[in-house]
């Protein structure tokens, strides 16, 4: 007889078909397609079909070869994402421009009192200024009226310039200066104040504004004004150009945003953390209460914004009131959000701290009976509800090549990480996380500024490049690729994801190796994170080092790389861990629906 | 080891007797805010792909632009002759005659071009 | 009146030359020389001489202008640094085959029995083989009798080879094959047992061989055999290129290597400690019995051969016996350090974990005065010792616009770190610790495996740069800097380091991201570390956040980003610090020297 | 933007009636297991740094070797013409002869090059 399995998951649909023979199952091919419409829910359908022909044509039979359908009880899991800033940076009265313009003018070191260019010919003979120049001066009336200025005594020591005109007012200079240019909202670099402007040599920072005490040189400032330039001092580290401007009430401030409280209330014990005192906190929280029965937000605040936004999602997607809806475990993690910064004058934005959250939800149970029924209705073909998935999923890895009971497998999908075990006796236990492939996306997208979640995703699952010349790229291990046709110029001099489609130029001017990094924080943060904490629960003893095996299964299992991390993660438990290669050709994929076909032999 | 080499140069070429001064102006001015040397030509063709790519074969670091009266072509040497990098109408405004300079610097510093429509890439 | 200060340090002898009107100090000039000898010996006088001398000719003046000359007395203390390699990397019989050819052939996963190519033909028709191709067969021979093999109907499925010949002879087989090249001992590939070999395409990594379960896959393991080829898998993460080989009691462990106890005898208390236990142990244990009288490693092992070497080197430089040297602290610091895995045929290597450390020893008050006379009696000049050097440091750092009293000091030089601190009453307080510049090159040195110092003093002092053609390179921040002439072919696609002698090329095939992350990270390890371990004990609270303002002196604040780190860490305990500039001139330098003229003004 | 460009290729370019086949194989081994194009003129010239660089003009990578009966020439489009890169004796041994195939493939490739008396840099 022919039995199909097939597993309807959040992200896709998966078959296994089989013919048993003699009791035993003799496979004969599988099926994959996107899931369509929510979990547990009546769209499904379309999606098993067309899993469930892609099955059939590539073992060449048809829907009516089939004899019994096996589709799984659900876990009712569902997760989403959210992300809230905790800090802000707020410059008032602009008191410094931080920016790097790819082409400042001239080298050194300068200080004078800001003057309108066209006002520069008001100015005493022997007062140093720092001349501001707005789009509507060009930079040959702007370095004839400089030079003119200088020949009649005036000390010009620098300038803010707002058009990309540094190196062409520099190089009509009779006496060179420091200049910093592409300053976009130039009216608000204040007035008849003193300034100091930096630019650096190639390759080099600025070294006297980023000191408090090269501040303090520069503006003569007594110890007690030194102390209120640090922020700005440190604000400008790493820049190859900046300027200093000293306003009577001039200030740069870090503060903190009250994001407000999160309340967890677990079966016993409740416990009560602020948003702002990060991820940790937020997480040790939520163990000393386990098991968690519902995380709200303190309401007005922006905690309970994100919390409430989240149980909203979710009651639209599940049709419950939001009230129903319990949000049952949550994973947060500290990250980092560029920000504009408040009150700046050349764009300046800089790295706030922020905490992203995950959370996961119980659905009712899932109607996974009355897809069945639907089936069966339509196919002409019996159908049964096969199973819990996650027994079925440690059946499936179970025919890994080299694994053996005791046996943990951690599934790793999109909304949720899932984890269980199987004891020597047979006995399945296991759990459901918060945080998932979606959460990885969400870090990688908002750590680079990205709001487009498209782009995200394929930072993630593809590998970079750099491309060097319209020729070659780069690869991440430094391997050169040559190509016989010019690349796309769009592509040029860029990072790249090498996606299946092409190559996807990267906005911005992150580096590789800073992309890199924050895609391998992302997973870490999220899978590493969870493998241990979801293995901890379903350990017999609660102690994940006594765990022997694990297998990893799940589309982000195919990730190339987030195997290898939990896997380095593991192994410092004494943990063999590995992707699983279900039936020795499946990979990570296909667990579910193959443990619901051998289910079937064990007269499940 | 110590060896010499040309300066190395980004070459322009334009038509006799130009009475477009002011594009030939915004591209060098592009040229210049970026750093790189450059150096110009005067040819009778008439063709403006053909002037980039004879500028892009005289540049020792293979980078022509070729400008007529109608238009302003970048070309690089390792390109078939036909078909240049980029090409723009002279008629265009000053900051898009002022990046196609811009780019031709940041081919040779292997930098991202900026976008001919004044526009960054985002 | 012309009044001289001179500072002899340990690296580095200064001067300040000023001229005392109305009883108040106008600074000339100031001079630096490197120190003749070891500080506080006779030799050091050539080095005063020459700094005088700089000084005075900037001023145009002579020794004869001169009526006194103070020098400072001499803080009692050297340091010297070791390093300790606390694991291990064994293969026995080998197993597996991890490095990295640059041009390995073909692409895909092979499994066969190891043959040697000259006996492939006693094979027999429908075999699944794995040649193995030494020196003396030509990749054009290869390639004929492979595919000749194929022919008979035997399975080639992949190729060992010792020549660099991977694509050549791919590209003369009718049926690609992964070949994996370079493997320099390829007599310790074993032949006649099963091996699977695995090329990944540009720029990725293998997948089946760095997953334990990939390789149960291919060898149809146990689950007991499974666990076995861990370490295996492991190793071969991230290579583009990989063979594992089966044999019946191969194996590769990592081995803790038992380096021996630290015994840390304090004035009350004594605490012992494992090497191989990690730095944090160690830095814990000397914190738990200070303050330390001496510090003595286990005789007999590599912890005391550490220790004793350090002595020794003490004992020869102050010509005392090394008993009599006491260890009074000692910086230990985690490292990872390249090396060779034993039993490796193809020279792979492996990072092993490692203990870095510096050791601080207070030698007998230093001869000042002896060298004091000498030079009075050749320079016919008044000289006098004039006072405790971290006092006058504390002077000369008040000379920083924009500090003031209480201040705290670092000086960062080349064997101690040291803090003094004085209140508003002006009494000063200070400490000398263990570990400063030396530690930064030898942990940058050691984690790059490089031998040579002044290679490492070089990455330490300056900037990288990647050359990315002949004529052009990309600073760190990613900038690009034009050259008329080409570039020396030597340094050709190499990362460089720009000192001011010219550019430096790299050995070795780190990346410039590589090099810079382990630069940054030995001088946080070093002056971060050391910056809050001083200031803690100088603090009047032992609390570090008691502390308003840190100013930094000596030569390793000159560093391009020491100050940074070190100030962007003590910004967390709300610490203005910064780079000091004495006299609003001389930077970081010159602060013992202006503060022992300074001292004569108030009489000291 | 969608355009084309000659295949890029490393030019060998060699005496007529070549008596040293061998020197030539060698050096193109080191092109061939690098995995970089490359393709073969035979032109009247005696002299090899004339001939590399007449093979860097006609490489559209820039990238040229000449071969004589005495010489191995490894030249690039940007350098002065009497300047190449690198130059080794004929007679050298395989090793050599193939180092300086690869450093052409690593000129086009951007990988340091290798040391012509086989020692890696270290
Ligand atoms: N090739 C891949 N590399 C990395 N991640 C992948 C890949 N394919 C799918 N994913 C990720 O796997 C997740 C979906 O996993 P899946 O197991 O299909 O979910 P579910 O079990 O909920 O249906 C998504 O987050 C997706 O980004
Ligand atoms: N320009 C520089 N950048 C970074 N480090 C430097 C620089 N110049 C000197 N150093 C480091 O400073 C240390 C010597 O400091 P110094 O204050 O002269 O020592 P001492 O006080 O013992 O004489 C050495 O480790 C040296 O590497
Ligand atoms: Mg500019
Ligand atoms: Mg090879």
């Amino acid at each position: 007889m022919i039995i199909a399995g097939i597993d309807i998951g959040n992200a896709s649909t998966e078959t296994a078909l089989a013919r048993y023979v003699d009791g035993k199952p003799e496979f004969l091919s599988s099926g994959i397609v996107d899931t369509t419409g929510m979990k547990g829910t009546r769209q499904n359908i379309h999606g098993v079909f067309a899993s469930l022909k892609q099955a059939l044509e590539k073992a060449d039979l048809t829907v009516e070869d089939v004899d019994l359908i096996r589709i799984n009880e659900a876990a009712p899991v569902i997760g989403d994402v959210a992300m809230e800033t905790i800090t802000e940076t707020i410059i008032t009265e602009s008191t410094m421009i931080g920016h790097n313009p790819s082409t400042p003018g001239g080298l050194g070191i300068g200080v004078g009192v800001t003057v309108d260019i066209r006002e520069v010919n008001n100015c005493d003979k022997g007062e140093s200024v720092i001349v501001v120049i707005p789009r509507e001066v060009d930079f040959e009336d702007s370095s004839r009226i400089i030079n003119h200025a200088v020949n009649n005594g005036i000390f010009i020591n620098g300038a803010i310039v707002q058009r990309d005109d540094g190196v062409l007012i520099n190089n009509r200079l009779t006496k060179k200066i420091p200049i910093v240019d592409e300053v976009s909202l130039i009216d608000k670099v204040p007035r008849n104040m003193r300034a100091a402007i930096e630019v650096a040599a190639a390759g080099s920072v600025v070294e006297q504004l980023s000191n408090p005490y090269g501040i303090a040189t520069v503006f003569d400032l007594t110890s007690d004004e030194t102390k209120q330039v640090v922020p700005v001092s440190r604000a400008l580290i790493g820049n190859r150009s900046a300027v200093v401007i000293k306003t009577p009430a001039g200030d740069v401030k870090e503060r903190k945003i009250p994001a407000g409280q999160i309340i967890i209330q677990g079966t016993n014990k409740k416990a009560q953390v602020n948003v702002d005192d990060g991820a940790e906190k937020i997480m040790d929280a939520i163990r000393s209460v386990a098991p968690v029965e519902d995380i709200r937000g303190e309401a007005g605040t922006n905690a309970g914004g994100m919390l409430e936004k989240v149980r909203q999602v979710m009651s639209n997607l599940t049709d419950q009131l939001p009230s129903a809806i319990k949000i049952q475990d949550l994973l947060a993690v500290d990250t980092f959000v560029p920000q504009t910064v408040k009150g700046g004058v050349a764009e300046e934005f800089s790295m706030e701290n922020a905490v992203g959250i995950a959370a996961m939800v119980k659905a009712d149970k899932l109607q996974m009976n009355m897809i069945a029924h639907e089936l069966e209705a339509e196919l002409g073909v019996k159908v049964e509800v096969g199973g819990v998935e996650a027994d079925m999923a440690i059946r499936g890895a179970l025919t890994t090549p080299g694994s053996n009971k005791p046996l943990a497998i951690i599934d790793m999908g999109a909304g949720s990480t899932d984890a269980a075990i199987i004891n020597r006796a047979g006995e399945i236990k296991s759990i459901h996380l918060a945080g998932a492939g979606n959460m990885v996306t969400l870090l990688i997208a908002s750590e680079l500024g990205y709001d487009n979640m498209a782009l995200a995703e394929d930072i993630k699952k593809y590998p970079l490049a750099k491309v060097e010349s319209l020729f070659h790229i780069r690869h991440e291990d430094g391997t050169v690729q040559f190509f016989d046709k010019p690349l796309d110029p769009r592509t040029f001099a860029r990072v790249v994801i090498l996606t299946p489609n092409g190559m996807v130029p990267m906005p911005g001017n992150y580096s590789l190796e800073r992309i890199r990094a924050v895609r391998r924080e992302a997973k870490t943060k999220v899978f590493v994170v969870n493998a241990i904490r979801s293995l901890e629960r379903v350990s017999p003893t609660g102690n994940v080092r006594d765990i022997e095996f694990v297998t990893l299964v799940g589309g982000s299992a195919l990730d190339f790389e987030i195997p290898q991390l939990v896997t380095d993660a593991l192994s410092k438990y004494s943990i063999v861990s590995g992707r699983a290669n279900i039936r020795g050709v499946e990979g990570p994929r296909n667990a579910v629906a193959t443990g619901l076909v051998l289910a079937y032999e064990e007269g499940e | 080891m110590d060896f010499d080499a040309p300066k190395p140069e980004i070459k322009i070429v334009h038509g006799k007797n130009i009475m477009f001064q002011k594009v030939v102006d915004e591209v060098l001015h592009g040229i210049e805010e970026e750093g790189v040397p450059f150096s110009i030509e005067e040819l009778e063709d008439a063709n403006p792909v053909e002037l980039a790519f004879r500028g892009a074969e005289l540049s020792h670091l293979g980078v022509g632009i070729g400008i007529t009266e109608n238009e302003v072509v970048l070309h690089f040497i390792k390109l078939k002759e036909d078909q240049p990098i980029f090409r723009i109408p002279a008629y265009s405004n000053e900051a898009t005659l002022r990046a196609i300079g811009s780019n031709a610097a940041r081919l040779v510093k292997k930098m991202p071009f900026k976008n001919l429509d004044n526009t960054e890439l985002s």
